[in-house]
């Protein structure tokens, strides 16, 4: 469990990384960004509490739905919000957008545009740590619908098999694009699939932080002692459509009501109430430090100067 | 083209048009694929057939690429006539082994004794600020797999008509779509008819030059065959409609007629489709008829970038099409564009 | 439980899939045949076993150790011969050779160079029989070592969704090419993995025809009910190489002498002379009969004329 | 080549003894595959190596090769140097994804903020009587793929020195061998040594035909050119070593001086590299130079039958090259092989 100053840090993180993909959203309303991004309105408090358990030296990898991940591990709105413009100044210089961004050397392996691409990578980086006998694991984050991709069952199975030090964090949000999980597969939970291969499997309220936390610490541990990978599950939902073109005409409104209600980053906000960390007044302004920060980093992104057309050639290989 | 009633729909519309018609017709006929039911795919191409045919015959599928390509290879192999639909063409990463080692090989390896009439239909191409993982253009691959069909109309009514054939035909055919081209409009028949698969189709006339294209390329191609014309160059431009079997035929006669070559493809260059055109031009008697090097342009050799204008600099444009056509026709080598 | 009369012809198809392979393997050694062959010696009871419940009108897919599953589905040892010897009169016209041997319009949709290659076939034909409304089964046989590859966990989870009449016939060998189940996966039976498709599992003795017959009856019956589909796992043991080129450095002796003495055509046959259904001087017979019949297909195969080159160019398209 | 000792020994030693070298400097690089260890791998190339270097390093995988070619190319991606295996190369349909989407692209996705060095060997080609699916000679493919290298070495030097810069590359390499070359035996430097990837060689000097080529075709044109040299004909032969990059300088260079142009790949013809070899120098100012229509050599389009004799009837063949260049001289254009 964080210390105090760090839990009301974890609520600031939520509400950055929320008031990020809301402000992208708003952007793409508007026509003002290119390409297509994924939100994770709801989310928030996964991969938050997930990423709270890291130490120093651990990786992560991530997936389309990114930017939570990434603002989690720490990294910074500015050149998140400049890679979404296509900015030079962005993660990956304007060439990468939503789905591709990473910092490598700081242990985000990246965001992966291929539903289960970051698995296989994960494993590796898993291996890495394991063969230079570093006590470091890897948080690898996929959806729920993920799950029913090959790679993931081999992925899994080479974990398993060779120990590696890999959670593997399944974001059970209920629905891959449209689709249910109760139509794409035929079990309760996703992390029963761990008997497949003898990992435990554990699944949590994504909705509470400290549920998500306090499981990912624990699987993190064992696979830094080198007992092995675990699949944990959190339950939680996304607010917003799948993607900019989504009309939500697979789920009803009551059901997204629902989940709103059961908001993870206000059950946060109430429970550090409860525990004296947070004053009802210092809530305000929490919300709109986050607001400016997140229009601070768009308008700075802004204002930057495109990257080189002939950029565009440079990179390919090293 | 058939003398029924037409009107004018979208590309999109052309394709649902065809699978509807097949489906209405054939109680063996499927769609199947990631979120083609109720969401309607993608980019909107099923939308409303769920409401017709019902979750048996339209079919949302878990993302498990390889499996339901794979089913819909079995069933195929059964005599049904599955049409599956792949959200990305870049996902067909996930199910080569089911299109290439088995369904474009089971007839042969069963020496002739079984056949897969699939069809798998997807959108490709970049234009989209989808970068990298969204946004290929990999026919090409496919081009060079006996047993498959490759097809890619650029236009509503090729689309249409290619798709019956597709769907048809007794072989797997890979039907390429544009994420560009789905609203793009035109007069389609209502009823049913359709357009050969390996035929090529001479859309423009001209003299001097002759433009090999396909997919939304063809689009880019007329575009710069006007912008041609007011500088007096007038370019045959030639839409190939199917990559395999390549109907080189169609461009061997026009390069008798015009001396010059400039293929035009979305995909990167090298090794892409268009060097087999090129190949199959001067391995023949045209190559006594070029009085040119030929041309390709096609995107650079990287990925595709993020970023709007980066996306452009690496793409071909109509204006790289003019470009290279006056250095062919000014210099004596066309630009590697 | 078949009739008596059957029970006999098991045994005998039995000893003709041995006889085959034996005699395959001396060709080989002979160098008498092109390319390579997987060996089915060992593990005849699954195939003839599980095939043996098998009803009119329903289809198999088979592997690159398939020869077994072919006798077993009643194919024309005549025709897999001459199939081996590259000639036109075989399955495939001389084009397949021992991997691609098939007879689709029979229901034996091939077998298959690809580990898993055909498990998501076998689900296309489930599909096929549920939409014509046909209460036909597919069995599907694939090695222990498939069920790490990706298709495996994508076949077996559409199988499950939709409930398609499939049984998954796992023949647990011990190894894939060299790798010991035991290194390959982290759990006990691949049966196992049943549960994370929401479908039985069930593993059975491979050597006791009996045992293999009366699950894989079970599971069809399941199958055609519209019940879904098994995982079955049947504990089994290849004799021979993997193929021609193996050294059989990653098994002992020991253990392969282990192995034969639990024969399943011996036990089959001293548990028919129990049965009263066959008498000790009759087994003599049936092995010579076996071996004519064997040395009469090769034999016939071997004057067959070679197929036209240019041959070589058709059935690429239909 | 250095001067220090060498030996004869086998195409499949020298892949082991570059294997073996670099794994001996650098802890870091590690071979994984199917049957890799204790097996020695499908052909034999690592035998022994599990031996020297324990489990850790030699690892023997599941089937799966999508999830150990995801796995190394995440190990590439941390730093270290993996060497993955597939058993044949046909297998690669499993691993497109890793491979095109992941491993090829990371570092440009990623605005060169990362790299993957890995290698893949595979063996690929036919004649081994294994049929269409383990048989395939697939490069083509990944020579389509920007981010991707791709490297074919006919000789046992050349592999040997080929691997060697690919496991120093920071870049994902392609390495293809051949099943009918392991056995091949040539004089070979102890000393480990650098062959640069991108570099073709000419392997024999002639005047009247250049013949480009790769892997195993290239002793396939070399004894074409033996035969054709019996004839008076005298060829240039030009192996690529590497398909991509493409050193299509050294092949222009060599048509300006012979003014004629077969290409010889085992591959099937319809858009396979022969393509890209044949464009690149028809695209160029050695257009002007050639005065034959160019020909390619490839296997016919069709998957590889089981019998031999058909299997030999649809591969190219030293003969079939021999008749290829004839008629390119005797004709004005070359038969379609
Ligand atoms: C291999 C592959 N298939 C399909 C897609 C298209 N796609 C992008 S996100 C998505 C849904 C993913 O569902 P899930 O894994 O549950 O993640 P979520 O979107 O719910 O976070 C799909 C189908 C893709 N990007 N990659
Ligand atoms: C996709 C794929 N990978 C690897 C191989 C090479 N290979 C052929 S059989 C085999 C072992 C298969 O093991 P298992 O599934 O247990 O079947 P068994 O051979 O034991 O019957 C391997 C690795 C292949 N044919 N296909
Ligand atoms: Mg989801
Ligand atoms: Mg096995």
């Amino acid at each position: 469990m964080q210390d105090n100053g760090n839990r009301v840090e974890l609520l600031k993180k939520m509400l950055l990384s929320r008031t990020f993909d809301e402000k992208v959203n708003d952007l793409y309303a508007e026509g003002k960004v290119h390409g297509t991004a994924h939100f994770y309105v709801g989310q928030e408090s996964v991969a938050i509490g997930a990423i709270a358990a890291l130490r120093e030296g651990d990786v992560i990898t991530s997936t389309h739905r990114g930017h939570g991940h990434a603002i989690a591990f720490g990294l910074d709105v500015d050149r998140m919000a400049a890679e979404l413009l296509g900015q030079a100044t962005g993660y990956c210089h304007g060439k990468g957008g939503s789905m591709h961004i990473a910092d490598v050397r700081a242990g985000m392996l990246g965001a992966n545009g291929i539903v289960g691409g970051s698995m296989g990578i994960a494993c590796g980086a898993g291996w890495a740590f394991k063969h230079r006998g570093q006590d470091h694991a890897v948080l690898c984050f996929f959806g729920e619908g993920a799950a029913n991709e090959g790679i993931f069952h081999e992925s899994l199975n080479l974990a398993a098999i060779w120990k590696l030090p890999v959670v593997f964090l399944c974001e059970n949000n209920q629905y891959g694009m449209s689709m249910s999980v109760k139509k794409a597969t035929a079990v309760e939970n996703i992390s029963d699939r761990a008997t497949a291969y003898g990992m435990p499997g554990v699944t949590v309220s994504g909705a509470e932080l400290d549920e998500v936390h306090d499981a990912a610490a624990e699987a993190l541990e064992r696979a830094r002692a080198g007992e092995g990978p675990t699949l944990l599950e959190a339950i939680t939902y996304r607010y917003l459509g799948h993607s900019k073109s989504d009309a939500n005409l697979y789920r009803t409104r009551e059901e997204i009501a629902m989940w709103r209600k059961r908001d993870p980053i206000q059950r946060f906000a109430v429970k550090l109430e409860e525990e004296g960390l947070l004053k009802e007044e210092e809530w305000r302004t929490l919300e709109e430090q986050s607001k400016r920060r997140i229009e601070e980093a768009f308008e700075k992104a802004q204002n930057q100067p495109d990257p080189k057309p002939e950029s565009a050639l440079e990179d390919v290989y090293a | 083209m058939p003398s029924s009633a037409s009107r004018e729909i979208t590309y999109r519309e052309a394709v649902r048009e065809a699978m509807v018609g097949a489906m209405r017709n054939d109680p063996e006929v499927f769609l199947m694929g990631e979120d083609v039911g109720v969401y309607g795919g993608a980019f909107g191409v099923s939308r409303g057939m769920v409401e017709e045919f019902g979750e048996d015959r339209v079919v949302d599928t878990p993302i498990s690429e390889a499996g339901y390509v794979g089913l819909c290879t079995g069933a195929a192999l059964m005599g049904m006539r599955p049409i599956a639909e792949l959200q990305f063409s870049d996902f067909i990463t996930h199910c080569m082994d089911q299109l290439v080692n088995q369904a474009a090989k089971i007839r042969y390896m069963f020496g002739g004794e079984g056949s897969v009439p699939m069809v798998v239909r997807t959108p490709g191409g970049a234009g989209t600020g989808a970068a990298a993982q969204h946004s290929q253009s990999l026919e090409a691959w496919f081009v060079h797999v006996p047993g498959l069909k490759v097809v890619m109309p650029s236009t509503p009514y090729d689309a249409k008509g290619l798709l019956l054939s597709a769907i048809d035909d007794q072989n797997t055919v890979l039907f390429y779509e544009h994420k560009l081209l789905y609203n793009r409009k035109e007069e389609v028949p209502d009823e049913p008819y359709r357009v050969p698969i390996g035929e090529a189709r001479v859309s423009r006339e001209g003299e001097d030059v002759t433009i090999a294209t396909a997919g939304l390329m063809h689009h880019y191609a007329l575009e710069a065959a006007d912008a041609l014309s007011g500088k007096g160059v007038e370019a045959e431009v030639v839409d190939l409609r199917t990559l395999s079997p390549m109907d080189h035929g169609s461009i061997a006669r026009s390069v008798e007629k015009t001396g010059r070559l400039v293929v035009v493809e979305e995909d990167v260059k090298t090794a892409g489709w268009g060097a087999e055109v090129i190949s199959r031009i001067v391995e023949g008697e045209s190559f006594y008829a070029l009085d040119r090097a030929p041309a390709r342009v096609a995107a650079a050799d990287v990925p595709i970038p993020y970023n709007r204008s980066l996306e452009t600099y690496i793409r071909p444009t109509p204006e790289k099409v003019v470009d290279a056509v006056q250095s062919l026709l000014d210099a004596r080598v066309g630009v590697y564009a």
